[in-house]
């Protein structure tokens, strides 16, 4: 037929799975991705998750000055069924951890993470000589993003926020399901 | 009430009237990582156990490895919302062990972010009262007219809120030229906003209806169960630290310490909006009259206390905050324990919701202001 | 009449004549059923999005926030994204749930919605079914919509779930009788269950002020009640953020608890338009007396307009109540119904037969 | 009442009482066996009437462990500290003293969880903060190489 499909292994980063499959249904996948990256970058519905300081500072950015709705990033949900992003702002201990992994677990996809603030990220004040404090949340679950401070500012959220919406841009979600697909059948 | 355990365990006793739900460790109405397991039968609630820890991060063996310079920043994650309170503390405690008279100066600056940080953390517990009402608006306006304080804070220490200000002996650095008239600023344009709170919140009538009568803590037993703070002073138990053992520059201040009688979940309420009251008044007298002179005494390189046992209490936003030091002559201290107010008041509310139903169960707990790092430590 | 020139009737009938000139009867009403059928779920898709878009934009302004502004211009499509997003979520099947209740649940809360909206008169011959019992037949189907919320509620296998199911099924069964008993007090000053019959019955004057203080005291107990049967703020208990986490929907996700999110703001859209329908004249324009200058002026105004306009200000006020009031606790709405607007209300109708009967209406 | 008023008072009461002057507070050492006892008229004699515990800690020394008990009188506003030692390091006990102050069981709860001090009688003996199985971390042997990044 003239079309050949790239096994999995044969693409490399940079080379975009969309032009070497199929000429003519490629393109609507390229487009169906664009699409739902633009619709999941502009519709992030955090979960309602703060356990320290952390988690007033992600308050301040909800509230009127900051006003996080902008992006349309206001729609906290309590339930994690419904929310799109755990934002872990504050300190992940061994007795929270397997909460946090569970509350991951019950997201649906496609879900992100932001560690938000030093203590998720590393253990932050809390990394030398305390027992009780994980050394960052990425030893429980995939982080996304990395926001620095000790609360970080609110400006310094959606610096994070924004470079979240990068990275799903760039999500081949829908190809790379087509794809692996594909090369489950070969 | 542990016989949630014992019924799991023992599937003979499950009983088909009562069913217990777990209320956190994620929840929006917890303020952080509680989980609190409720016996329900129906609505109602029959009793609950609270579950800490979720959040508890071993500040207290962290200390005895710091230096007490060091472990100043560790109290600011404690109860985040009253961190000047916690820092100033620990050095009102240090200071008392070595008798080191800071300048005045000092006392007026520490008194003046006390109370700034006591209106901002109540303005956040009134955020998050409301939207535990089920009022969502009362949110954004706390939180509106919590931002000109925090860049008060930010002017003054570069923090917003984990400040880290306070060093034993004085201030880390001196306040900004622009630190009166900011304040005054804030205090006129907050002055204006209060009333807001009662128009928006307190004033209506479903409000009312709800936390009337609610969740009654006597005085007696807020006593024996060491109730401090706002909380406490709603069922008329006078604990006022501030006026009882003064420090800083609270004994040159005239102010009133509130007290009610009733004890249920309104006056807990209003007690804490008469509080931002007060503490306006204390700025306003203490604002204009910042004397000259040092921001800090001279300390030496390395701060070692005596042999011996230190305590300390402050009013912090939501109670009577201990620092107990046990020092044996070395640089960090041998034991050293938080007090929290928090944890004490955690605990009487078994006792408050007895009877009562879900939704009350929320206003209950928002209204004794738990900040769960605080009592997590 | 003088808006002819928005009249639907005729439109309709010449599609219904060319279709039944070149077809058998039965396709012709199949045709015309996928038509109809296809322009309601525009129309809900498209109303429910909007309604999301502006309830944010309300609360944004009532809170002092700008609100979305970054998708479209000034966030206008900012709930298409969010569709679009939660069409392309992964729908989750809890271990433990009873799956095909589970599974049933939200459409019988958005065919609900459908049933519903088929018997309003959006302008004069924009309307679907026009039954002799037509205000009936709305409460009556407006009812099953809790039996999607308690099926959620008890299949999903959560106890947050299940207190937020029973606590909508006893909330919607009080005001139920509200909804009922002030429909019933405006019935008897109509005359006729038929909606467009009531529509065309004030086309002189709204009931609203037609029918004096009763009217008034049934528009206001109306409003409560029908913000009641919405699950909105300050009764949103089933969802009851600050107790029950996500209340009867929490084990929902994707394009599930994408149609419970629609159906709510779709309720919201019902309640509006019947207190639009019943108490401030449908698509009729305002009008005091006949024949004057102003109905003249008022005339120009198409009926869709006028009827949207009236459901929008209506939408407006319940979502003032939601973003200004606290929740009520469960007993309290309890009482509130049984001890207050009842009684009131059948006073009311007591009230509204003497006007009827001694003929103080206009 | 003045400290001196008080440990007369409190050397009637409990005739094994030590005292120690000259630190902050009063400091009261009671032998373990006369901790309840002592405690409850404290709290029950109207000169005394200590009624509200505002700090309950543990702490870790070389042969024992050290409860020490801070006691307010809202009456007199006067503050008393009690310490209570136990026997030995291996198998640390005293009488819990929540049926006096109950704000103590939580206190007490604490102890036992980062100190391992058992209290007698306490109904709900569990740990607070960390779960079962955990060591006792503020005792001063407590290793988690684990856990801990020492610096």
């Amino acid at each position: 037929m003239g079309i050949r499909k790239k096994r999995l292994s044969e693409i490399e980063s940079n080379d975009s799975p969309i032009i070497s499959t199929h000429e003519g249904g490629s393109i609507v996948l390229a487009n169906l991705d664009a699409m739902f990256g633009w619709a999941r970058r502009n519709s992030l519905w955090p979960l309602t998750f703060g356990t320290r300081c952390c988690a007033i500072e992600f308050m301040a950015v909800g509230a009127s000055r900051h006003d996080f709705s902008r992006f349309g990033n206001e729609v906290a949900r309590p339930s994690v069924r419904q929310a799109d992003l755990i934002i872990i702002s504050g300190t992940i201990n061994y007795k929270m951890a397997p909460v946090l992994k569970r509350l991951y677990d019950q997201m649906p996809e496609p879900k992100y993470v932001m560690a938000l603030g030093a203590c998720a990220t590393s253990g932050g004040p809390f990394y030398y000589n305390s027992y009780a404090v994980v050394k960052g949340a990425d030893h429980v679950i995939p982080v996304d993003v990395y926001i620095p401070g000790c609360p970080p500012r609110p400006e310094a959220y959606f610096y994070g926020l924004m470079q979240l919406q990068k990275k799903i841009t760039k999500d081949r979600y829908y190809t790379e399901k087509k794809l692996l697909k594909s090369e489950k059948l070969k | 009430m542990a016989e949630y355990r014992e019924i799991i365990f023992n599937s003979d006793k499950i009983q088909t009237d009562d069913y217990f739900v777990n209320i956190g460790p994620q929840h929006p109405s917890t303020h952080g990582a509680l989980r609190i397991v409720a016996k329900l039968e129906g609505e109602i609630v029959q009793s609950i156990d609270p579950v800490i820890g979720y959040i508890h991060s071993g500040i207290e063996k962290m200390c005895e490895s710091l230096s007490y310079p060091q472990l100043i920043h560790l109290t600011d994650r404690m109860d985040y919302l009253s961190a000047h309170m916690n820092n100033e503390a620990v050095c009102l405690c240090i200071e008392n062990a070595l008798q080191v008279e800071v300048p005045e100066r000092v006392k007026y600056i520490r008194t003046i972010m006390d109370e700034l940080t006591r209106i901002a953390s109540h303005q956040l517990w009134w955020c998050a009262t409301g939207m535990d009402m089920g009022a969502m608006t009362t949110f954004f306006y706390g939180l509106r007219d919590r931002e000109p304080i925090l860049d008060i804070f930010e002017e003054t220490c570069g923090a917003r809120m984990t400040f880290n200000y306070n060093v034993p002996g004085g201030l880390m650095f001196d306040i900004h030229p622009n630190f009166q008239k900011r304040v005054k600023d804030f205090i006129r344009y907050f002055r204006k906003k209060l009333p807001e709170y009662d128009t928006l919140l307190s004033g209506n009538v479903i409000f009312k209806e709800r936390t009337k009568g609610l969740g009654v803590l006597s005085k007696e037993e807020a006593i024996a169960w060491g109730v401090t703070g706002p909380s406490g002073r709603a069922s008329g138990y006078s604990c006022d630290v501030r006026k009882l053992h003064p420090y800083s520059a609270y004994p040159y201040v005239k102010f009133e310490e509130k007290l009610a009688t009733d004890g249920d979940t309104f006056w807990r309420y209003q007690l804490r909006i008469e509080e931002m009251w007060e503490s306006m008044k204390i700025i306003e007298q203490l604002i204009d009259n910042i004397p000259e002179g040092d921001f800090a005494v001279k300390m030496k390189g390395v701060i070692k206390l005596p042999e011996g046992e230190f305590y300390q209490r402050v009013e912090s936003a939501r109670g009577e905050f201990g620092v107990f030091i046990v020092s044996d002559g070395k640089k960090n201290p041998y034991r050293l324990k938080f007090r929290s107010p928090g944890f004490s008041n955690l605990f009487v509310l078994n006792e408050l919701v007895k009877g009562v139903k879900i939704a009350d169960l929320v206003a209950i707990m928002a209204t004794l202001d738990l900040v769960i790092p605080d009592i997590d430590r | 009449m003088a808006f002819s020139i928005y009249d639907f009737t005729d439109l309709a009938q010449s599609i219904h004549n060319g279709l039944s000139s070149s077809l058998t009867p039965v396709w012709t009403t199949v045709i015309e059923w996928a038509i109809i059928g296809i322009l309601y779920i525009l129309f809900v898709a498209l109303f429910g999005l909007f309604l999301v878009y502006a309830e944010r934009k309300v609360c944004a302004a009532i809170q002092q926030r700008i609100g979305p502004n970054r998708v479209g211009p000034y966030g206008f499509i900012q709930t298409i994204a969010d569709f679009i997003k939660l069409l392309m979520k992964e729908i989750i099947n809890p271990k433990g749930v009873d799956h095909f209740l589970y599974n049933l649940a939200p459409y019988i809360v958005i065919a609900t919605v459908f049933i519903i909206i088929s018997m309003f008169p959006f302008a004069p011959g924009l309307q679907s079914f026009d039954f002799d019992i037509g205000v009936f037949f709305v409460t009556a189907v407006s009812s099953v919509g809790v039996i999607g919320i308690l099926l959620a509620g008890w299949s999903s296998n959560n106890k947050y779930s299940l207190i937020g199911g029973i606590r909508s099924g006893a909330q919607i069964i009080s005001y139920e009788l509200s909804v009922g008993l002030s429909l019933i007090t405006m019935i008897i000053l109509s005359g006729t269950m038929q909606i467009s019959g009531i529509v065309n019955g004030q086309a002189d004057g709204w009931f609203l002020f037609k029918g004096h203080i009763p009217a008034f005291i049934a528009f206001v107990i109306f409003i409560i009640a029908g913000t009641a049967e919405t699950n909105r703020g300050p009764f949103d208990l089933p969802e009851g953020e600050s107790e029950l986490t996500g209340g009867f929907h929490t084990e929902y996700s994707g394009i599930k608890f994408a149609f419970f999110f629609l159906a709510e703001y779709m309720n919201l859209f019902i309640v509006a338009a019947m207190v639009t329908i019943v108490f401030l004249g449908g698509w009729q324009p305002l009008h005091f007396g006949t024949g004057n200058g102003f109905n003249a002026a008022m005339d120009l105004l198409p009926p869709i307009i006028w009827f949207f306009l009236k459901v929008c200000t209506i939408i407006l006020l319940i979502m003032w109540f939601k973003w200004t009031f606290p929740r009520l606790r469960v007993d309290q709405i309890l009482t509130l119904e049984w001890k207050y607007l009842l009684p009131i209300n059948l006073f009311n109708i007591i009230l509204m037969s003497v006007v009827v009967l001694m003929g103080w209406h206009w | 009442m003045t400290n001196e008023e008080l440990k007369l008072t409190i050397a009637k009461l409990c005739s094994s009482a030590e005292f120690k002057d000259g630190a902050q507070f009063l400091e009261v050492i009671v032998p373990a066996a006369d901790l309840h006892h002592l405690c409850r008229e404290l709290r029950h004699n109207g000169e005394t009437a200590f009624d509200y515990l505002f700090c309950l800690t543990g702490v870790d020394y070389p042969t024992y462990f050290e409860v020490v008990y801070h006691l307010d009188s809202t009456r007199h506003r006067h503050v008393v500290v009690l310490k209570a030692r136990t026997a030995s390091r291996e198998y640390p006990v005293l009488d819990t003293i929540g049926d006096i102050w109950p704000t103590a069981y939580s206190h007490e709860r604490e102890v036992y969880d980062l100190l391992g001090v058992r209290f007698n009688n306490h109904p709900d003996m569990r740990r607070l903060f960390l779960e079962d199985g955990w060591g006792f971390p503020l005792r001063k042997d407590y290793v988690d190489p684990v856990r801990i990044v020492e610096r």
